[in-house]
């Protein structure tokens, strides 16, 4: 019915209903609140290649004997963390291919559709001339289905980012999840704000699942907490953002405010700055605008990850695979957060990349670092 | 019995009355002709009896029954059917598509597009009109082609009675005289008529009774025999005309040539040659489609002529646009006065300064005040200088294009069907400040189908016949020579 | 006889015929350019391909023509869209049993949608453009409210039909089709239909004449609804899932709009033909599967569909102009 | 006896007139949106103290800067569904190419009405000269301009530019008399809607005006009609400017700022009583509209409707501010002759 779920209502001040919330699932939250803290198996030092223990995949059969096509279904490049991404990826390619792994790497771009990301995995599958499949999925559930009709083609399927409702992929390659995310980020707040405290919090946009997640997981820790919350759906718009805070500073209390996407942390903390009020908790994410602004304004600020050298795993999977070796089936990456103390050698660590860049994209050792990630 | 009894109908458009307290009854088989000034409500009066409007109070009586419209199609159902003054046709669908428009022929339930052309084609035939294809695009045809699709189209529906607004506004002779039989025919089948035209000619041909309406007032109503031109006219103006064409003042000087063409031409028309001097009117004759309007638009620089020269004031120059023209001081006083000639929208204001806002901007505050003067002196008929110029009457519309081209003060004026659709009140009134511009020194070239009115107001009139200038006739040549020389008939002047 | 030679000659100089002529060469060049890159553009995958991504916007389109036709728009479709998915996943919910359910569930709340609409384009006469988009607001409202991504589940027989292929043809595709046909039926051989190109024509006109305009405005916005749904349908089939962002994802109002002005149609109403529309579907189509092929930037993609509109719009004007017939030859002076 | 009136030159009394005015749709809207604002202060009455209140106004200002670039194609009988792909583009051209670097400020400002002059006068010269449907064209040049935006960026533009270049849109004028605080991004409304007004009046703005009712008309009364639809697009297009430059002040550089702001814009002036097809409507009714709509929006965040339901609410206010006095008007209309067609 109507009016049962996501939002809260300010003016009675009914808190959350977080158990209301249809996205979320307390089983997938406790595992990943296990799993931010877990071992993972492998190098510190090349998170990227890091793993936690579990099934691994046979790769006899997907050794290839010469160099492989590849072909790469991406949901969209519309964000800078898509960005970050795909160019990692891209310069992982390039080490890929002087080894004689890759030959080719065929990337379509769906822009968000969820029907182009079916069709551009269809004509993949129609044309019939890929070693491996690539799948960034729009949205799990919609592209199952061609998910599936790609596995039967008996080529090897990754899958990375968001799932793909089904499992029929050979590796499923991601960093531990938007519940972790959402815990990190909103347990700071708990943490920080007093009982009874007022949250705004700042949604990008409803029913993509990697928002949704996050978003379940922070109204689980708020409502726990007994904060009051009041969320609002942005689209991303700075503008809005920013016009949203405004009226929410011009009629009570903010305590804090947390986003589920890094770009919206900065036009935030400018709304408070712009009203003369102090700037309170904003949490963000590792996207380089905003622990330069954190930085800058010396605010109480908090930087859950979203590990965006995933993008490089899953083509690392396939070179693993084209070459018999063996891999996780559910290759899950850690996704380590930057909270204050880290915040400088974030920073320092990335002099000279643009703002939209994100801290742990994991392509320090990669050719062409740091040129490639700097260009627009 | 009468076919159609108007009982005390009145109606006002936002609080002012445009028809009151109308009594008319119209017999079975007669041709009642409806008369009367610009905005004296004729046309108001046609649709409420076709069901475009409701009327405020009043009744209307077919035989017994009593008659409320919502919509056209009850006007059409109850046996009444219409040709409006503007053109009701769609020019993207076929003659026959229109004329069946809303009550497409079905067998079996779908519309049969066979049987609808096949209709409209008998229909054609039996009016005796060979020219037009009933699968035709309305689009392709010529605007007389269209007035007889519009035409067909009322008949079609078998009325008994048929308003006819204007019909042959648009018609050359022939072809009202194709009308003039059909009407008799209709009468002969019982068919009553109800016919507004401001062809006195056609009122007495066609008429048995008339009806003079004077701002939205019923003046009287008699038969034909009883009223002469003279009478007629005294009843709708409400004075006496004495004459009808402003004669020119003995005294009045032809000055220098202003406008002059040599050998001018474009796709349309060729070989123009012609000379115009300030103080003189100059007619120009042809049938329809002569070409006369291509040419005051070559001059005007809206179809600018592309072979030829021509000359203002001496100089040669090279007319590409209207603002061009306007800038050598030609004003061209279109023929479709609401397709060109206005901004229906705007105010009277407005529109009346929009050549002067146009081309010189920077006079806009003088001519801001002689506008209103000026819409005095022409004795505008209208609430305000705000008014939208939309509810104006067609002669009131006219007068105000009149007026956007004044103010620009032109040597030359391009007059081209001006009295189109205008009372005899109105028509006087202009005869009679052409006059008075042609006085000031202004010259003028006047396009005109109505060839006594022509007669009546040209100093030399110039005759047009498949775009070649056939003839210059003197001003006091009669109808036939000038038809002889316009139809090639008889060319007996040479050219 | 006269006249049908004269129709004949309209036809082949038509509009419609431009726009096929444009897709010919668009797929002829899309060969070419294909091969260059070493690719081939007429393999069944990829024509199976594009015809795939002719149906759902083709099924859009069909609707949208009807309402240009009319002079209306309908910016609701890519909403309608989104909600005949969700209603039909959440009935069908993977169930065999429920598949008529479903499908009626949809099919319905999508005409009503449109009925809506049309009520408010014919009756109360707000202006096309506004009352759709009022329209889509509110059902974006609703899908945003009750939806959180990917929901219910399509029952089987609906997959397998959006899977069913005769050769490389989907059967999806034939349905389009079809539909077409009976479009195509209803505009040329029943009242209503003609009167759309009545009231799109000159609306005082087809009052006066004594159509009741309300019908065919209420009738074409309604159609329109009902193809979006089904549409919806398709989408579900091709998904497995309802979506509330599938419709908005694919930009449906605005590329169905542009398909049908790309197909010849005339925005202010009165002038179009369905076949105008599939051309402009198929040009769209095909110019995305070339520049898919060709690997081409995304948004290099939108500068090319972009100015591919504005040519042929801007072609069919030039050929559009009612011009007199000339007398005389020209000469410059 | 006599029933028709002469020709007067005087007008009617000012307070017929208001009041008249007050009864057509570009006068109704002046009264809801004092309802609305009403509602606002009730809700937050923090916004009754002025420098709160011009804060609101301040930000509002993009919106209302685009409705009035809207309003004069609109008028004009044309649409421009461009403006959000300028926005975008200025904002990201302003962001990328400034920088940090403040001396860049005045050559790529200069380069931003370069890049709104062309594609105004590109918008113009294809509806006018090439006769492509406004529609179709904008829409059109909307697709090319924003996909070389994006493509230029890869897709996720970000970097503001730097922060002196943000004052106009964040900054202001603190302890102004009367209004304690007043932001610049008010100061270039107001000089704009003063602008409009101005020209709205001229010789320019009246046969703007003109050419939406009938351009046939106005071409043979020696106007150019190419040339003033075409700068009804190129003003169109420095609105759009204008407005992104106070945005990216206001908000800094993001893909989707100004995303669906030429359909607020069109609603608005619509709103605003402005006929769509031109020749109708006053410039002040189209800026109180779009003031309107942004008072409803904040005033539903005021209220706490659910943040999903914001579209729906939208929509409905918009359909009954439309259709309630249309319904009321249509019983008028049918009276009244054939509404203006279209000149095909
Ligand atoms: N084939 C045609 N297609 C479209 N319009 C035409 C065509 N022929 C003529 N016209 C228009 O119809 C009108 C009458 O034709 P034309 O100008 O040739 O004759 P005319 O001598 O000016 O006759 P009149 O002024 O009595 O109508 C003009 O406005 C002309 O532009
Ligand atoms: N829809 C309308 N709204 C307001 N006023 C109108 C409307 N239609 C007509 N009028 C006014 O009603 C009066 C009568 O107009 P009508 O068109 O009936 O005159 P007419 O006798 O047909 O004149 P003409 O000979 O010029 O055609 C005019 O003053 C006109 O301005
Ligand atoms: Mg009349
Ligand atoms: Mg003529």
């Amino acid at each position: 019915a109507p009016g049962s779920n996501t939002g809260t209502t300010p003016n009675t001040g009914t808190g959350s209903t977080a158990s209301a919330n249809p996205s979320f699932d307390q089983k997938t939250f406790d595992t990943e609140n296990a799993q931010r803290t877990a071992t993972f198996t492998g190098d510190p030092a090349t998170p990227w290649l890091q793993y936690l223990p579990g099934a691994m995949v046979d790769a006899s059969k997907t050794k290839l004997d010469h160099p492989g096509k590849v072909c790469f279904s991406n949901a969209a490049l519309s964000n800078t963390w898509r960005q970050t991404g795909w160019i990692t990826m891209q310069q992982q390619l390039k080490v890929l291919q002087s080894q004689g792994v890759i030959s080719k790497l065929e990337a379509r771009n769906a822009q968000d559709s969820d029907d182009t990301q079916v069709a551009d995995i269809d004509y993949f599958i129609n044309e019939n001339n890929c070693d491996a499949y690539i799948i960034a999925p729009n949205s799990p559930k919609a592209t199952a289905g061609a998910v599936e009709r790609a596995c039967a083609t008996g080529k090897p399927v990754i899958i990375f980012d968001r799932g793909a409702g089904t499992d029929c992929e050979t590796s499923f390659v991601h960093s531990v999840g938007g519940y972790a995310w959402g815990i990190d980020s909103a347990s700071f707040i708990a943490a920080n704000v007093k009982k009874g405290g007022h949250v705004v919090a700042l949604r990008t946009a409803p029913g993509v699942d990697v928002f949704e997640q996050r978003w379940a997981a922070a109204q689980h820790i708020f409502e726990k907490a007994g904060l009051k919350v009041t969320d609002y759906l942005t689209g991303a718009d700075p503008a809005k953002i920013k016009s949203t805070l405004s009226d929410e500073i011009a009629k009570g209390t903010v305590d804090a405010v947390w986003v589920d996407l890094g770009d919206q942390a900065v036009p935030a903390v400018e709304a408070f700055e712009d009203a003369g009020k102090p700037i309170p908790v904003v949490t963000g994410e590792d996207v380089l605008s905003y622990l330069r602004a954190w930085k800058a304004k010396g605010f109480k600020g908090f930087a859950p990850v979203y590990s965006a050298y995933q993008w490089r795993t899953a083509l690392i999977a396939v070179g693993d695979l084209f070459q018999g070796k063996e891999i996780p089936k559910d290759w899950v990456l850690p996704q380590v957060p930057v909270p204050a103390d880290k915040l400088d050698a974030a920073i320092n660590a990335n002099k000279g990349m643009p703002d939209g860049h994100y801290a742990s994209f994991g392509g320090e050792d990669l050719p062409g670092y740091p040129t490639a990630w700097q260009k627009p | 019995m009468p076919a159609l009894s108007i009982r005390s109908l009145s109606k006002s458009f936002f609080g002012y009355p445009v028809l009151s307290d109308i009594d008319i009854d119209l017999e079975v088989g007669e041709v009642h002709g409806l008369v009367g000034e610009n905005g004296a409500g004729k046309s108001t009066l046609m649709k409420i009896l076709a069901g475009v409007y409701a009327p405020d109070s009043g009744s209307i009586h077919l035989g017994e029954t009593d008659l409320r419209f919502t919509h056209p199609t009850q006007a059409h159902a109850a046996g009444i059917s219409t040709v409006f003054q503007e053109f009701n046709l769609l020019p993207d669908r076929s003659v026959a598509q229109n004329i069946y428009l809303g009550r497409e022929p079905r067998v079996r339930g779908f519309v049969s597009s066979a049987l609808m052309n096949r209709n409209a084609q008998a229909l054609f035939d039996s009016l005796g009109v060979t020219t037009i294809s009933a699968s035709a695009r309305v689009g392709d045809l010529s605007v007389a082609q269209q007035q007889i699709v519009e035409i067909a189209k009322a008949l079609s529906y078998d009325a008994r009675v048929i308003s006819m607004d204007e019909p042959t506004a648009a018609l050359a002779d022939h072809e009202v005289a194709l009308l003039y039989g059909i009407i008799r025919t209709l009468t002969s089948r019982g068919v009553t008529i109800l016919y507004v035209s401001h062809r006195l000619r056609e009122i007495f041909d066609l008429c048995d009774r008339i009806s003079v309406l004077k701002d939205g007032v019923l003046v009287t109503t008699r038969a034909a025999a009883e009223l002469d031109e003279q009478e007629l006219v005294r009843l709708m103006v409400g004075r006496p005309l004495s004459t009808f064409f402003a004669t020119a003042d003995a005294d009045a000087v032809v000055g220098d040539v202003v406008l002059s063409l040599q050998s001018a031409g474009n796709a349309w028309v060729d070989d123009i040659s012609l000379e115009l001097r300030s103080g003189e009117i100059v007619g120009m004759a042809g049938l329809q489609g002569a070409g006369r309007t291509e040419v005051l638009e070559g001059i005007a620089g809206s179809a600018p002529f592309t072979r030829g020269t021509v000359e203002v004031a001496g100089k040669t120059v090279r007319i590409r646009s209207p603002r061009r023209a306007i800038q050598l001081g030609i004003a061209h006083i279109t023929e479709d006065r609401k397709a060109t000639g206005l901004a229906l929208g705007q105010s009277v204001l407005d529109n009346a300064l929009s050549v002067v806002r146009a081309t010189t901007p920077r006079r806009v505050g003088a001519a801001r005040r002689r506008a209103l003067t000026m819409l005095q002196d022409l004795e505008l008929s209208a609430r305000g200088p705000d008014q939208e110029v939309r509810y104006l009457s067609g002669g009131n519309q006219q007068k105000v294009v009149l007026a956007k081209w004044l103010l620009t003060e032109p040597r030359v004026l391009l007059l081209d069907e001006p009295t189109r659709g205008i009372d005899v009140g109105a028509k006087q009134a202009l005869y009679v400040l052409m006059r008075t511009l042609a006085a000031a020194g202004h010259a003028i070239l006047m396009v005109s189908s109505e060839l006594p009115e022509l007669i009546g107001m040209a100093d030399r009139i110039l005759v047009l016949r498949d775009g070649r200038l056939v003839a210059e006739l003197p001003a006091a040549s009669d109808e036939e020579t000038i038809l002889a020389a316009a139809s090639g008939i008889d060319t007996g002047v040479a050219a | 006889m006269n006249g049908r030679t004269a129709a004949v000659r309209r036809t082949l100089g038509s509009t419609t015929a431009t726009v096929y002529a444009i897709f010919v060469v668009v797929a002829i060049a899309g060969a070419i350019l294909a091969a260059t890159a070493g690719s081939a553009f007429f393999t069944e995958g990829n024509l199976e391909s594009l015809l795939t991504a002719t149906t759902v916007l083709g099924l859009v389109a069909i609707g949208q023509t009807l309402v240009v036709l009319l002079g209306s728009l309908d910016l609701s479709v890519p909403f309608v869209v989104s909600l005949s998915s969700v209603l039909a996943a959440g009935v069908m919910l993977g169930s065999a049993d429920n598949l008529v359910a479903g499908i009626l569930t949809a099919v319905v709340a999508s005409t009503l949608i449109g009925l809506v609409n049309g009520l408010l384009v014919g009756l109360v006469k707000i202006n096309g453009f506004i009352a759709t988009l009022g329209i889509g607001l509110i059902v974006s409202g609703y899908l945003f409210t009750n939806y959180q991504g990917s929901t219910g589940q399509a029952s089987p027989q609906l997959v397998a039909f959006g899977g069913l292929t005769l050769g490389f043809v989907p059967v999806t595709t034939i349905l389009m089709f079809a539909c077409l046909a009976i479009v195509m039926v209803l505009l040329t051989r029943t009242r209503t239909g003609m009167h759309v190109f009545a009231v799109g024509g000159d609306p005082e006109v087809a009052r006066m004449s004594g159509v009741r305009n309300a019908v065919p405005v209420i009738v074409a916005h309604a159609l329109s609804g009902l193809f979006a749904g089904l549409a919806g349908l398709v989408v579900v089939a091709r998904l497995g899932v309802g979506s509330p962002q599938v419709g908005s994802q694919g930009g449906y109002d605005l590329l169905s709009i542009a398909a049908v002005v790309l197909g010849g149609a005339v925005l202010a109403g009165g002038r179009g033909s369905l076949w105008g529309s599939l051309g402009g579907i198929l040009i769209f189509a095909t110019i995305d599967s070339i520049l898919g092929i060709l690997q081409v930037n995304p948004y290099l993609k939108d500068v090319v569909r972009g100015v591919i509109i504005i040519v042929a719009v801007a072609v069919y004007a030039r050929r559009s102009v009612p011009r007199r017939p000339a007398r005389f030859g020209g000469g410059a002076r | 006896m006599t029933t028709t009136t002469r020709f007067t030159t005087e007008r009617r009394p000012l307070l017929a007139r208001v009041g008249r005015g007050l009864r057509t749709p570009g006068g109704a809207i002046f009264v809801l949106l004092a309802i609305l604002l009403v509602g606002l202060f009730l809700y937050n009455p923090s916004l009754g103290d002025p420098g709160q209140f011009m804060r609101f106004l301040g930000r509002t200002a993009p919106i209302l800067i685009v409705a009035l670039g809207q309003y004069f194609v609109i008028v004009s009988g044309e649409i421009d569904l461009s403006m959000a792909a300028i926005i975008a583009a200025q904002v990201v051209l302003a962001g990328n190419l400034i920088g940090q670097d403040a001396s860049r400020i005045l050559p790529v400002v200069l380069l931003m009405a370069l890049l709104a002059l062309v594609v105004g006068l590109l918008n113009g010269v294809l509806t006018t000269l090439f006769r492509v449907p406004s529609f179709i064209a904008t829409l059109g040049t909307a697709l090319v301009v924003s996909g070389i935006t994006f493509y230029a960026t890869g897709g996720a533009p970000s970097g503001n530019p730097v922060d002196s270049f943000r004052e106009i849109g964040r900054g202001g004028i603190d302890k102004v008399p009367v209004f304690g605080f007043v932001p610049y991004s008010t100061i270039v409304l107001a000089v704009l809607v003063v602008l409009a007004l101005v020209l709205m009046r001229r010789p320019f703005g009246r046969m703007l005006l003109a050419v939406g009712d009938n351009a046939r008309m106005t071409a043979l009364a020696g106007a150019s009609v190419w040339w003033l639809r075409t700068r009804a697009f190129i003003l169109s297009a420095f609105a759009s400017t204008i407005a992104a430059i106070v945005l990216v002040g206001y908000a800094g550089v993001s893909p989707v700022v100004g995303q669906g702001y030429q359909f607020i814009a069109i609603t608005a002036v619509i709103l605003g009583g402005v006929v769509l097809g031109g020749g109708r409507g006053w410039v002040l009714s189209a800026i109180a509209a779009a003031f309107a709509l942004e008072v409803l929006f904040s005033l539903l965040d005021f209220i706490g409707v659910q943040s999903t339901w914001r579209p729906a609410v939208q929509g409905v206010i918009i359909l009954v501010a439309l259709g309630v006095p249309l319904l009321r008007f249509t019983r008028r209309r049918s009276q009244t002759l054939r509404s203006n067609r279209p000149n095909k």
